[in-house]
Order: C-alpha cells, then structure tokens, then sequence
C-alpha cells in the first residue's frame, strides 16, 4: 500500500504506513539500550563500568528474548523495508550472542590496558544495532545506514586506545578505506535505482530479466552488481579487498577486534546470502567473481597466516581465510551451502571472539600478542590456554567441533554444485591452516623458558571462554540443532523469492 | 533572457563601487602607522599565512566537526516541516511522535558532548590527561 | 525550461566518481583522500537525484531524494568520525601524511 | 506402544554429566574454599549422590519395562548427522539388554564411587579422581543405551579416555613412569579394536544403509547370507572390537597392568562395567554373529582358551591386584565362551553376577591395601583374617561365589556357561572345567596367603577405619551371596533377557545333573588343592618364582612376546619408516611446507603499510571486478 499518493503535481501524504511494531522491538530495545548506557556512562564516574555492563546484558537479553519470540515468523513490514525471516532470527541472535560475549571479558581489557572510557560500551551496542538492521532489510537504504552505523562505530572502537599510534593508525586505516569502499557500494545501489527505480535487492533478478541485452538498463545493473560486490567484499575481508584486514585486527585494542571479527562478518555474509537470493537470475555473472574471490581468500589468506609472528595477525589472516570458505558456500548456490553459511557464521563467532578473548589476556604482559609472547600461556593461564586449544582446533577444522562441520558442509555443498576444484582447493588450503593453528597451539604448551607467575582469570571472562568453548563442541556433537532450521529458514527464503512475495 | 541578469548586474556594480570608496577613502585619508597586527588580514584568531605544518588549537577542528554533524543532522527537519501541514490529523500526531524521537536523540548527543566538556574552550580533561610518549612498541615488532 | 539529458548528469557523476576514487589511491594527505571519498559520495548523489527526476511515480522519485539525504548525514558523520581520527594521529606524531603511518604491516 | 519416558533416560545420563562439570569446574575450588574435611565430603557426596540418583531412574526405567508387551523401545533425542544418505541421530535403545546394563553401571557404580570417598579420602587429587569418575559413568551409559553404532562408539571411545586417565591418575608418585605407561599401553592396545569397531561399522553402513541396532538386526537375516564371507568378516571385526575392550587373547595383555590405577578404578572399570563391553557388544548385535557360525566357533573358542590361558597365570602371580586381573580376563573368557556357544542371555547372566563378586574381591584387595600402605606382594602378607575381619570375612565370599559353590550368584552362570558349552561342543566344555578347577585354587591360594597363612615378616598394619569402606564390602557380599537365586532367580533373569538374547539353541535338559556334578567337583577339588597347598604360606620354589611358576608368572612369555613385538619389530618398522619412508614424506612436506612459506613470504610484502597502496590495490581490484562483470555479463 503506498504511503504517498500523487495529486496533480503536489505530493500528499495520506495513510501512515502499516507498522508492525512486534518485528522492530529487538532493534528498539537494542537502541534504548545503547542510548541508555551512553545517558548512564555520563553520570558515572571515570573508569567504573560495572553499571554499564550489567545494563547492556539485560538490553541484550531483552531484544534477545523478542527476537526469539519472532522466531519461525516470517514477515515484512515498514514498505518492505524491515524483514523477519528465520535467517535474520538467526543472525540476529548470533549478532547479540557475540555481543554478549564481548561485553564479557571487555572490562578486563580496558582495565589492564588503562583504556578507562565508557565510550566503549555504548559504541558497542550501537555497532550491533547497525549490524541487526543490515541483516533485517534486503532493502539495500537500510542496508546501507546499518553498514554505516556499524563502521562508523568500528572506526572508533578501532582508535580507542587514543594514545597508541598503532591503535590509532589501524583506525585511520579503517577509516579511509573503509569510507572508500562505501563510496563503492553506494554508487552500485544508485546504479541498481537507476536501472529498476528501487533500491531492493530482490529487484535485481526483476531488473535483469526485464532488461533487453545491451541496453543503457542492462548495462547499469551490471555496474550495480559489480560495484555492491566490491563494496561487500571489502567489508568480508575477501582478497583483493582485504588488506586494511591484518593492520586493522593487529593495531585495534583486542576486544574491538574480538567483536568486529565476529559481527561484522555475521552481518555482511548476511546481506550476502540476500544478495544471493536476490541476484539469483544473474548467477552467471557474479558466480565466477565470487569464485575468484573465494580461492584467492583461501589461498592468500592462509598462505600469509602461517608466515605471521604476531598472533592476532595470524587471526586476521585466517579470519580472511575464512571469509573465502564462507564464499564458497555463497558461490555453490544451493540450499546446502546458504545454510552452512549460516552454520559457520555462528561458529565462527564463537571461534573468533573467544580466541581474541583470550589473547586479551595478554594485556598484562605489556599486550605483546607475538606467538614468541604466548609460550608457554599454559603455565601463566592454564584455562585460557585449554580454551585457545579447543578454539584452535575449532578454527583448523578438526573434529568433533564446530569448526570441522562448517568447513564439512561448504565442502559439500560446493561438490553438489560440482565445484569440485573450489572443494579441493578449500580442503588443501584448510590443511594449511591446520598447520598454523596447531603451531600455535604446541607454543602455548611448550614450557616458558623462565618460570612465570600464575595469572588470575577473572570470572566473567571465564565464562565468556566457557561458553564459547562448549558451544563449540555442543555444536560439534550436534551440528543439526543448527542446521535444520538454517536450512528450513533458507529454503523458506527461496521459496519466498522465487514466487515473488515480499 | 539576458535582460533578466540585469538586476543582477546593477547589484554587483553597486557592490564593487562602495568597496572601492571605502578602500580609497581609507587610503586616501587614514593615518598610516602600522604594526605586524594591523598588517594581518584578519586581526584575530589564526594567522592564515604561514607553513602548513603550523600547529593550531585543535578545538577548532573539534567545535567544526560538533557543527556540522548537528547542522546536517538538523537539515533532516526541513523537509519533515514543509509537509506536515500537508498530513491528515492522525497521520500528523504519528510523523510528529516520530520526529520527536528523532529530536530527542539528538538531544542526548548534545547532552552528552556538553557533559564530556567537548564544548569547553579549555579543555581541562585533556590537557591532564596527554601523555607525552606513551607507547613503548610491544615485543617482537615488524621491523 | 529545457532538461538536461540524463547523460549529462551520468556522465559528470561518473567522472567525479572516478576522479575521487583515483585521488584517494594518489594523495597522501589524509584530509585530502577523505575530501575524494566525499567526492565519490556526491557523485553517487547526483546520480540518484538525476535518476529520481526520471523516475514514473513519485513514490520511485521519492525514494532517491530520501537516499540522498540519508547520503549527506551519513557522510557528515563520516566527517566527524574521520576528523576526530585524524587530530588525534596528528597529536601523537606531529604528521598526518599517510605515508608515515606505517607500523602496521606485512 | 507407549512412550518411552525420555525423561527417564536423560536422568540417568544427565545426572552423571552433571556430576562431571560440578567436579570439573568447581570441584577443586570447593575444597580449597570449604576446607578439606567438608570440602572432600561434598564432591564425594555428589559424585555419589548422582550415580545412584541414577540408579534410581535406572530402576524407573525397569520397572516401566516390565509393563511393556514390547521389549524394545527406541528413541531419538535429536538429529545428529544428515549428510547425503548418511543419516544418524542421537538415538538411544531402550531394552532388557540396556536396562539390565545400566543397573549394573549405576548399582554397582554407585556403591564403588560411595567406597571410593574412603579409599580416596586422603588423596590430593580428589575433585580430579570423581570429575573421571563420575564422567567414566556417562560415557558406559552413553555406550550401553546407544541405539546405533555411531552413539557407542562415542561411548566407546569416551569410557576408553576415561580408563586411560584413571589408570595415569598417580602421575605424581614415584611410580609415575610405570602408571602412565601402563595407560598408554591400555590406550594403544585398545586402539587396534577400536580400529576393528570402525571397518565393522562402515561395512555395516554400506551393507545396510544404516547404523541403528534395531534395524541392522531385523534385517541381518535379509542382508546376509548365512556363512557368507562378509557375514564372517562382519563378525571377526566386531569380535576384534570386542576383544580389545574386553581383554580377550590376543589382546588381553593390557589388562593386568591397568591395575596401575587406584583400586576403585580397577573395580569399577577394569572389572564390572567397562571391560564387560565387549560382550555386550556381541550380546547386542547377536543377530549379526549368527550369520556366521565359523565365527560364533571362533569366539567361543578364544573365549575359553582365554579363560583356562588367564587363569593358569593367575595361580602363580604375586600381586594381590594381578591376580585379580588375571581372573577377571579368565572369567571373561567364560562370557565369551557363553556368547560363542549362541547362550547371549548366558553371558550377559555372567557378566551381572561378576560384577558383584569381582567388585566385591578388588574392593576387598583394596581394604587390604590400605591396611598394609599399598603394598600389594600376597608373599609378604598372611594372617589378616585378625586384623581385618569383616574384609576377610566378606572376601571369602568372594571367592567362594568365584569358584562357583553352590549357592552363591558365581555358581549359577557357571553352571549356565559350562551347560552351553556342553550343549555346544564338549572339547570347550572341559577346557571350562578345567578353568573352573583352576580358577578355585587361584582364588583360595589368595585367600589363605593373605588372610589365613602364618606371615612371613612382621607388618605393619592398619586396622579397617572407613565406614564406607566397610558398608559397601557388605552390601556387595550381599549382591554376591543372593544374585542368581533370590533376588532375581536364573529363571527371572532369563525371563527378562529372553526377548532380545535369547540363546540360539535352548540349554541341554539331559546333561543337566553331570555338569553339576563335574563342575562342581572341579570346584571342590580346587579350593582343597589351594588350602592344603598353601595353608604354611607359599611353597620355596614358587616364592622363587622359579620353574614352571616363573613361565606363568610372565604369562607363558606371551607379554614379554608382545612388547618385543611391539617395541623391536614396530621399532624395526618405526626405523625402516624413519629411513626410507620419514626420511621421504618428511622431504615432501617440507618443500611443500618450504614452497607455501616461501610463496607467503612472497606475498608479504604487498602488505605495505600504505594506505595509499591499498587503496590502490582496492581500486584495481574494483576495476577488475568491473571488468569481469561486464565480460560475464555480456549476454
């Protein structure tokens, strides 16, 4: 139903739109919440967060607690502007999942590091609101403004240590490329308005087919498609839109880096699988794109990780590694693949934050995150030390985590798309991942060479590492919890766009 | 037409006659005694001539960027206003309610830069807290 | 009043887009590259105001000048955020050209 | 049917589990915080308290059994794996066979978790002894209701980790080298079963197109032919499984040295639940095995071979403890030789009543351990019955149950076994009366050395001081005494198992009265050999441990065969591997391992640090792309 009639030359608003306001109250309660911790960090005073935390984890709760509610609903509202489908439940609940986990051991952090501002925490929680919307919407303005909330506050959360030039140079980095690669993704969304006069992602198929060959329309929505890929692509880390990556994860404080890490990725594979779905018609064009990018990710990435000393630049290669085996379930174009995607976003959140977690650990040793550094963490931190090796072991791929699953269902979905080079290709490179991960894993065991006190590990922290760790293997175990209502959610979603409902 | 920039034409004459009797005249009549200050372009503030690399309070850029971020944010309620009296009543209480919303978040970031003392010509804060070299590089860098 | 054909409009945006994106990979002063990226913005909103006048219904044509708004508060943002990166890598290290901001790396 | 009451059955699994994270996360710390006196009460308290809670819905599960017109009941608690046609869920069995087991586990578990707060009292380890304990029981729980080969074989490997820590657990004593060897051998032994159980379940799966114990057995008549290759094949893998779990020659050799670990453990895992999973594996997949009856040949073949082999070594071994072990790897022998024979019920019959009366005579051997500061060489002992009592008293019983007099539970699977096997093949028949004449004098010999036979040096002695040490000794004297016979007869327990283990061909009626004569004279003749022999403490050339008594004493050499087995040929293997074969792959993999570093290393320098480059490198890659684009897009 249109919102605004056309009389005769002038506009007139007549009918509000039909809201359901049900759909909006995770991301409501998600903003009350950020605006309330920013009212509250005001009034408290320098370096005393615990208010602050406690008040985000019941936000996070709350909005939660209704997106579970919407659970199995599927429904748009808002002009199409806002959608509730299982995939953005999912996502949604990964997203808030992850910033939990962050809000968790971030104190510890910031206490050590003497980052004592309350910034963080807000900025955190509006980071989230941008990416629950970017994964809510296939309509590519509100995909847009999410991005941009989402990065505007990763840029900062990346300069936080304000008297670092390392932080504050990964910032800057962020920033300008960042920015640049939104340009892109802008200028693709104005060429797909251009080409069909919507800004929807599942205009594009429309456009495609409506379009003759070789006209201006045609010829505009290819630019379009070219030009969101290369805006996504740069916020997946995928190669060759990935170098502001490593420099990035390294110099941020490590806890930006845990939650950017995990939710980013969450958020743009989100509007990925959509732009999958949405530009389904188009296949032939963007499939063998995303095919390069898929084994240049796996390749470059895992290629520079194992030659990395320091280990969260070890992370940030892997973490472009395994943005390439995520794209391989994006280029197999099967069901099999969109919902293993989905399986490893949540993996790899759990993977990702909790092994940045325990790097923060080392912000008592002066934050020195070389590999050299973490010897022998086992007899500093016997616990984070366990938890990094089931993390490790998750990452490599090694059953019975969930890591192993993640990788397992990309393989398969790409040999049931026949994909079979871009299938060998993710099983060789994984073998060289395994590689620097269980390195990785043997120095934290290896003795230190001088005897080291024994570090205290806060409980929070804790029972960050805990979930995640048992997450992972409860995973492992029992990888259909997951992956029966990822598939039943992306078939829905397919069946849904195929017979053209919004 | 070219008659309509007529107007036009006459304003930018006028202009320029009055800007040359006041320079004139000055020159003309003035007393001329000057000092470094008076030979500035702009007596007070910065000086614009000079190198680049030249520091200046950064509370210039800081008060520029709270401007305009508000000044654009605030262009939001242009369009809203020109079509309100436009709505339907009970279309009108919504968009008003929404426009609330929107008014009140931007309150709270004006709060909240007032409270963190961003609006302080002296930044007190700051100057305590700026350490002079802060940042021993971590172990095993790249070199 | 005689319209200017679409081209026109098509054909400047893409030649600001272009001239921001090389001027961003060219400059090294980071001020200067963030100026480009404005450039490539505004370019992205001339095409959509330039497509929206030719859009059939209001409703399409609405849809592009709202996106454009959106567009300039975002890239205010943009500003506020970047300048603030910005003041701050100038207050640690004097300089603010990229070229010398280079710790992180390989 | 009626529903299976899931809630039930993830009690029982639940409770153990959550008995394992309360150690494992807050064990130690409770008894830092709470003291060690109430602390060390508190995790002995709930690592009991939830094995027997465990019981307590084991015996929910009985009882609702009992009313079922149908004996099994599947249920599935969740999907696991769905991968092309593989598909397995989390799926657990409900049945006699399963429900008979986790009493078993949960009955006699409990009671040794309850003696183990006394034996254990004084250890410092104790959070980290119950976390394995309590985690030993959900994983032998997981195993015996598992519906499918996938679930065991979770369980499987679980109670196999779970063995390997406990037989390590003394890692920090003076014998910690011989500990921890002892569990890599339990561990790497018990890997070339595991290695059988896998081959048997792939062939199962690509035979049958499915894992589920329910279905694999209602259409092993269907899929495979009767004496057929594969069926041969089928069943010598999942008797190889078997045999490694359950100490069966070739195999059995890591066994006796598993009693490394605390008495508790060997009781409870190396003893009357896990080692017994061997046979519950054939008893559960008996269809399988009678499609073969070479195997079934096989099985009881080996099994009383095992059984007379294991036995004539136990008579002359000098560790309290070894001689246990060696019994219990004989008396497996005997629920092998059952199973072989085609009496499933029999064995499974066998494997209940062992487990009171061989729980009963380690947690005895332990008393005795701990009056005596762990010094475990029956040579040195003599004379106890004064200072221990009740332990010598309920010890006894033991043994007497063991030999198989009448009417302690022993006596009746005995007679079972020996009656099957007459039934079968009466060569295997008197190998089995000779394993009952042997296992009685074995038995008595220890005994009379340890409680009865005047010492030979002075010791010095500590009197029985824990309650529940003594409480449990009891009880378990109790189960021995009356299992059999009164609390469920032999006709009740067949009753029960009939559905899903009855034996292929019914027991002989006619041969009745001569087995009962023949075995338990055998039985008789043993015990007096024993008590005559030993009653002045142990004969000088066998204190030597010379002449025959030295060949048993190494196991026929059989041991001593194996680890030059396994350390001079696999070391010959291990040389020729590292010469040739390392020396080879170690090349290719390090120049694969050079050529990826090198072409890491090549990249790395296109990571500049410039931003400016990298927003080149975006720019180009964006051309490209664009490029690409329109190529691919050019219709």
């Amino acid at each position: 139903m249109p919102a605004i009639r056309y009389t005769h030359g002038r506009m007139e608003a007549t009918v509000r739109p039909e809201i359901e306001w049900n759909a909006l109250l995770p991301l409501m309660s998600l903003i009350a919440t950020a605006t309330l911790v920013l009212l509250v960090e005001m009034f408290l005073p320098r370096g005393r967060h615990a208010p602050l935390i406690v008040i985000g984890l019941i936000g996070l709760a709350l909005a939660g607690y209704f997106q579970i509610s919407l659970w199995q609903t599927s429904l748009t509202t808002f002009e199409n502007l806002w959608r509730v489908d299982t995939i953005s439940s999912l996502l949604t609940l990964a997203i808030l999942g992850a910033t939990a986990l962050t809000l968790l051991f971030s104190e510890e952090y910031l206490q050590q590091r003497d980052l004592r501002y309350g910034e963080f925490y807000p900025l955190l929680l509006f980071a989230s609101a941008g990416a629950v919307i970017m994964v809510s919407s296939t309509n590519l303005m509100v995909v847009f403004l999410g991005l941009e909330v989402l990065s505007l506050a990763l840029y900062v959360l990346a300069g936080l240590a304000r008297y670092e030039v390392r932080s504050e140079e990964s910032a800057l980095k962020y920033f300008l490329l960042g920015a640049f690669a939104s340009a892109f993704f802008l200028y693709g969304i104005a060429m797909l308005y251009g080409a069909t006069g919507s800004v929807d992602l599942m205009a594009i198929a429309r456009g495609w087919g409506n379009s003759a060959p070789g006209t201006a329309t045609s010829a505009m929505l290819i630019a379009s498609v070219a030009l969101l890929l290369v805006g996504l692509a740069f916020k997946a880390s995928l190669v060759p839109f990935h170098m502001w990556t490593p420099d990035v994860y390294q110099g941020a404080p490590t806890i930006a880096t845990a939650y950017m890490s995990a939710v980013v990725k969450v958020a743009v594979f989100g509007v990925l699988i959509r732009f999958v779905e949405g530009a389904a018609g188009m296949a032939g064009l963007w499939a063998p794109i995303l095919w390069w990018l898929a084994a240049l990710s796996m390749v470059v990435g895992n290629l520079l990780a194992l030659v990395q000393r320091d280990a969260k630049r070890m992370l940030a290669y892997s973490s472009i590694a395994h943005a390439g085996y995520m794209a391989v379930g994006l280029v197999s174009l099967n069901a099999t693949g969109l919902s293993g995607i989905l399986y490893y976003l949540v993996a790899y959140s759990l993977m990702s934050v909790g092994a940045f977690a325990v790097l923060t650990v080392m912000a008592r040793a002066g934050d020195a995150t070389t590999i050299e550094a973490l010897r022998g963490l086992y007899y500093r931190q016997p616990f984070a030390a366990h938890a990094m090796a089931v993390l490790l072991v998750s990452l490599a791929g090694i059953p019975p985590t969930a890591g192993f699953w993640g990788k397992w269902y990309l393989f398969v979905a790409s040999l049931e798309a026949g994909q079979v080079l871009l299938a060998i290709l993710l099983a060789l490179t994984s073998v060289v991942g395994a590689a620097y991960y269980l390195g990785l894993v043997f120095a934290l065991y290896t003795p230190p060479r001088e005897t080291v006190e024994r570090w205290r590990m806060p409980a929070p922290m804790a029972a960050c590492l805990l979930a995640c760790v048992l997450g992972l293997i409860l995973l492992g175990l029992a990888p259909s919890w997951l992956t029966a209502p990822a598939r039943q959610a992306v078939e829905a979603s397919a069946t849904r766009v195929s017979s053209g409902l919004p | 037409m070219v008659y309509d920039y007529v107007p036009i034409a006459l304003l930018m004459g006028i202009a320029l006659v009055i800007a040359a009797v006041m320079v004139g005249g000055s020159w003309l009549l003035g007393p001329r005694r000057p000092t470094p200050a008076k030979q500035s372009p702009y007596e007070c503030g910065m000086t614009p001539v000079g190198s680049a690399r030249e520091r200046f309070p950064i509370h210039f850029y800081l008060t520029a960027m709270l401007f305009i971020i508000f000044d654009v944010e605030v262009a939001f309620l242009y369009p809203f206003f020109v079509v309100l009296r436009e709505l339907p009543p009970e279309t009108r209480a919504f968009a008003l309610g929404v426009v609330g919303v929107f008014t009140f978040l931007l309150v709270i970031g004006f709060v909240y830069e007032w409270k963190k003392g961003a609006l302080e010509w002296e930044d007190p804060v700051e100057h305590r807290r700026l350490k002079p070299e802060p940042q021993p590089a971590p172990a095993g860098e790249q070199p | 009043m005689e319209s200017i054909p679409l081209n026109a409009y098509l054909t400047l945006s893409a030649f600001l887009f272009a001239m921001g994106a090389v001027g961003v990979a060219l400059k090294r002063n980071p001020i200067v590259m963030f100026m480009c990226i404005e450039l490539m913005l505004n370019a992205a909103n001339l095409a959509f105001l330039a497509f929206a006048r030719y859009q059939p219904t209001v409703q399409e044509q609405v849809a592009g000048h709202i996106f454009a708004l959106f567009v300039l508060g975002v890239a205010a943002a943009e500003v506020a955020v970047g300048l603030g990166i910005i003041t701050v890598i100038f207050r640690l290290r004097e300089t603010i050209d990229v070229d010398e901001v280079n710790l992180l790396r390989e | 049917m009626e529903r299976v009451p899931e809630s039930a059955v993830l009690w029982v699994l639940g409770l153990p589990f959550a008995g394992f994270l309360f150690h494992a996360l807050l064990g130690g710390w409770l008894i830092r915080v709470l003291g060690e006196r109430t602390g060390k009460w508190l995790v002995g308290f709930v690592g009991t308290a939830v094995v027997l809670s465990a019981f307590g819905f084991g015996w929910q599960l009985y009882q609702w059994l009992l009313q079922q017109a149908q004996p099994q009941h599947a249920f599935t608690l969740a999907d696991w794996l769905r991968i092309g046609s593989l598909q397995v869920a989390f799926e657990f069995l409900v049945d006699p066979l399963s429900v008979l087991m986790v009493l078993i586990v949960t009955g006699v578990g409990g009671l040794i978790h309850l003696y183990a707060t006394g034996y254990m009292a004084e250890d410092t380890d104790y959070a980290r002894f119950f976390t394995y304990f309590n985690l030993f029981i959900f994983f032998m729980l997981v195993l015996v209701l598992a519906g499918n080969f996938l679930v065991m074989f979770i369980g499987w490997e679980g109670v196999g980790l779970c063995s390997y820590l406990l037989i390590g657990f003394f890692y920090r004593n003076a014998q910690w080298k011989e500990n921890t060897d002892a569990a890599n051998k339990a561990f790497i032994v018990n890997r070339i079963g595991d290695a059988g159980y896998l081959l048997a379940m792939f062939l199962i799966f690509s035979l049958f197109g499915t894992l589920s114990f329910v279905e694999v057995n209602a259409q092993a008549q269907s899929v495979l032919t009767a004496g057929s290759a594969t069926a041969l094949a089928i069943a010598l893998l999942l008797f190889l499984a078997a045999s490694g779990k359950s100490a069966q020659l070739p195999l059995y050799f890591w066994l006796p040295d598993a009693m490394a670990g605390p008495t508790p453990v060997s009781a409870l895992i190396h003893a009357a639940t896990m080692v017994t999973a061997g046979v519950y594996l054939l008893v559960r997949v008996h269809p399988l095995l009678l499609m073969s009856p070479t195997a079934m040949g096989i099985i009881a073949g080996v099994g009383a071979i095992t059984a007379l082999f294991a036995g004539t070594i136990a008579l002359a071994q000098t560790d309290i403890k070894r001689v246990l072990a060696f019994s219990t790897v004989s008396q497996l022998g005997y629920m092998f030789l059952a199973v072989g024979a085609g009496a499933f019920w029999v064995g499974m019959f066998h494997v209940a009543t062992h487990a009171f009366f061989k729980a009963l005579l380690f947690l005895a051997a332990g008393s005795v351990l701990m009056a005596l500061h762990h010094m475990g060489d029956i040579r040195q002992m003599g004379g106890l019955a004064r200072v221990l009592p009740l332990t010598a008293l309920t010890m006894a019983i033991g043994v007497l149950a063991i030999a198989g007099i009448p009417p302690l539970s022993g006596f009746w699977s005995k007679e079972a076994i020996l009656l099957s096997a007459y039934g079968a093949q009466p060569l295997l028949f008197w190998v089995g009366v000779a394993t009952a004449l042997v296992t009685a004098s074995y038995m008595a010999r220890l005994w009379v050395l340890v409680f009865w036979a005047p010492p030979a040096h002075e010791v010095h002695v500590e009197r029985e001081r824990y309650w529940s040490v003594l409480g449990v000794l009891i009880l378990l004297a109790l189960g021995s005494v009356a299992f059999g016979w009164l609390l469920p007869g032999e006709k009740a327990f067949h009753e029960f198992l009939k559905p899903v283990a009855e034996s292929a061909s019914p027991l002989p009626e006619a041969g009745k009265s001569f087995v009962f004569g023949v075995a338990l004279g055998a039985s008789l003749a043993g015990l007096a050999f024993a008590l005559m022999r030993y009653r002045r403490g142990v004969p000088q050339p066998e204190a030597q441990l010379t002449g025959i008594w030295g060949v048993l004493h190494r196991q026929y050499g059989y041991d001593g065969l194996m680890r030059k087995l396994g350390v001079e040929v696999g070391g010959a293997i291990a040389m020729f591997f590292t010469i040739i074969v390392e020396n080879l792959i170690d090349g290719i993999v390090m120049l694969v391992g050079l050529l990826t570093r090198g072409l890491g290393s090549l990249l790395r320098p296109v990571q500049s640090g410039y931003v400016r480059s990298y927003a080149f490198v975006m720019m180009l890659g964006a051309l490209l792309l664009l490029a690409a684009a329109f190529v691919y897009g050019l219709r």
